[in-house]
């Protein structure tokens, strides 16, 4: 969906203004400390994936997605993720205090479990048994995609013209992903020129994106 | 008319409801305690760009090291002891004379945690997102780089599982320094792309975090 | 420049929720009525064109344009005109009374002048020396045009590919007109099947659209 | 966890914020109270969509006429009235059984003023100005407007000057109406083109507001 996330390209939102590299600490204040482990932990529960988690903070309104800080847009997602897995009730969080057993049988990650899972990850490569659609040097369009669902083909690249980079082999396709199908496609980076993307061509910059094919066509 | 667009005072609101939510968790046995704190520990201790200097400097020493980082820097990373969440599929992408590096992600805030830690806070910011695709030389700019017109800024936007580390040019004038040394000259943000790695004279001035 | 105001197949802005029709005020309180009334006699002033208002509304942050109510972006792009035109300064707009005197010469409507400017309007078109570029049933793929400055090609069509639906004649350029320059260009109403502009095409609709010549190449 | 986006009840600091304009303006000379109220009064109470219904039913009543309206909108509402500001250059499209047109200004709330009067809150509102031209059909079941399939639905995003208003069709069983009576069945919606005119059973149940 083209929600308040979907940043490439927009316009109006002010200056960068960056912290100085040796002055920014990794958190600013304790409850940024406390949203990220958490969201991590909740996540162990293996209740939802990445691509849902991401999908939890795009479900919001633009105006509350670009108002909020970053991580209070991580408190909104895993608390939407939460309450819609039935894992808490809208009541228990409100008072912060249970009113409602878990239902599940879940496991919950220990301290020993978080550094295996931590360390380990989890890789995205797949292997597939079709070959890949596109070659490097290939010419591509990037289709058109109005959905409601979560989609990693932004906005400003859509409609456009690129070249293919790279081929990164077969990946865990996020559209399906975020419906709970393990789906894999062929990843590509693909280059777009900043003439093809914005109508200029004197700054010589040019973008390299990764798009899965089926959100390619050939030119 | 205008309002303040920047977070770094959050309202103590949503500090009240972050305690909430984790004393609900942890009461509802959703959340051990002790895993929590491993979480926060090592992203916040154990886990940053140090690790992204290692592997820049090794390959700024080591030309069979560089090379295998080019090809496959998921597994030349991990022969560092680097690896896990985020950083399961790396990219090293080389600098050169005509050509800059420059990561992004307008779709989030991708960023190779393996080697890099946490994102910095403009990283994940609105400005930053919307901008390096569009104007990158400008928001190069803003962070004090001026490349000359003729080299091409290239940028990633990271929108899949692959994470991206630019790999600075080296330095003139350390051509005699050991990796160990070379390690002080290898930003975060030259390991982004938003800067240059640091030249010598630049060691005292600008001292470097802690992470 | 795409801001929060070029809302076009934008999502996640929520339900239209109307009024029913019978019911709705004209105005929903005082304060609407009277920024309206405010904003257009502003405007009588002659300090500034249609273009530059519409321009200043949408200079403002993306979440501010949204969260603001409709009036409450009357209000923001008003202020920002009389302030930027010097007929006000900060201080007197925070404090709400005069401290320093009107610098220019300017003619005051009246009633009566009201009135006639009302009925007569404004209109934008203008007689060219150039025949226009395209005819009706011409393919033209709109131009992408990254510019901080005031446009009305929404992000929604640039890269497109349409038809030209029909020849309004020469009319005043929007790009130009908020740089103060008058300048005439054609203008064409271009129609859009729902295919290309958002990639499905069972759904049986359009969208025709007017847009500049400047905005539009040949397809 | 979320907030209300209905901007029906804004905060009282917005009204002392324009209360303060005023009377700074006011005191400063640079406008004139009794043209304030003019405008004010102007579209508060004179102009307003029975304008437009008028040159509705007209057209519905009057071949020549509808046919001068096609052709020159602007000049043939004028020729009843209607001209000024907001209607400088009108185009008047005709639904017919294949053909359904809707009108929106996605960038803004270009409206054609001299024949509806002001917008409706809805018409201004983000969430109708980005879905009705992605999704009009959804669009026009919000409103309870169910059109067949088959039926294209033509969106009009008013970019330029020109403003645009949709021509209904005239309801079956008015055949022997006058053009006052028909004046009855078109809403303002129905000439934005979210809903189609009153059919003659509606008239009692349904009271039309008073503009």
């Amino acid at each position: 969906m083209q929600g308040g996330h979907d940043l490439g390209g927009k316009q109006g939102l002010g200056p960068i203004d960056p912290e100085p590299e040796s002055e920014e600490p990794v958190f600013h204040s304790e409850w940024e400390r406390r949203i990220f482990g958490i969201t991590l932990a909740a996540g162990m529960l293996g209740q939802w994936n990445i691509d849902q988690s991401r999908f939890a903070r795009e479900r919001q309104h633009p105006a509350d997605y670009l108002r909020n800080s970053y991580y209070e847009n991580w408190y909104e997602g895993v608390c939407k993720l939460l309450l819609e897995n039935g894992l808490i009730s809208e009541t228990e969080l409100l008072n912060g205090t249970v009113s409602e057993p878990v239902v599940s049988e879940l496991r919950v990650p220990s301290r020993e479990d978080v550094e295996k899972i931590l360390n380990s990850g989890g890789p995205t490569q797949m292997e597939l048994e079709s070959p890949p659609k596109f070659q490097p040097g290939d010419q591509v369009r990037v289709n058109r995609n109005y959905t409601n669902g979560h989609t990693r083909a932004p906005a400003y690249v859509q409609g456009c013209i690129g070249e293919i980079a790279m081929h990164h082999g077969g990946h865990v396709f996020p559209d399906a992903n975020v419906k709970g199908q393990l789906q894999g496609e062929h990843l590509y980076a693909v280059r777009f020129s900043s003439k093809n993307l914005w109508g200029y061509g004197n700054d010589n910059s040019e973008v390299t994106i990764d798009l899965w094919e089926p959100y390619l066509a050939k030119a | 008319m205008s309002h303040d667009h920047d977070h770094t005072e959050p309202p103590s609101d949503i500090a009240l409801r972050v305690k909430a939510l984790e004393s609900l968790l942890i009461e509802k046995g959703l959340v051990d305690p002790a895993a929590l704190d491993e979480i926060i520990d090592n992203y916040e201790h154990r886990v940053g760009p140090r690790n992204g200097a290692h592997v820049v400097a090794k390959a700024w020493v080591d030309q069979d090291f560089k090379q295998r980082l080019l090809e496959d820097a998921t597994g030349a990373v991990a022969s560092l002891g680097y690896s896990g969440r985020q950083g399961e599929h790396l990219q090293v992408v080389e600098n050169t004379p005509g050509l800059h590096n420059l990561v992004v992600c307008t779709l989030c805030s991708c960023y190779p945690w393996t080697v890099l830690g946490l994102p910095p806070a403009w990283y994940k910011s609105a400005p930053y997102r919307s901008r390096a695709v569009s104007e990158p030389r400008a928001v190069l700019e803003e962070f004090g780089t001026q490349l000359p017109q003729d080299v091409t800024i290239r940028v990633w936007d990271s929108t899949s599982e692959m994470r991206y580390l630019v790999l600075p040019i080296r330095p003139t004038g350390t051509e005699d320094w050991t990796e160990e040394q070379l390690q002080k000259l290898v930003t975060r943000n030259s390991m982004i792309g938003v800067e240059l790695a640091r030249v010598p004279g630049e060691l005292e001035s600008q001292p470097q975090g802690n992470n």
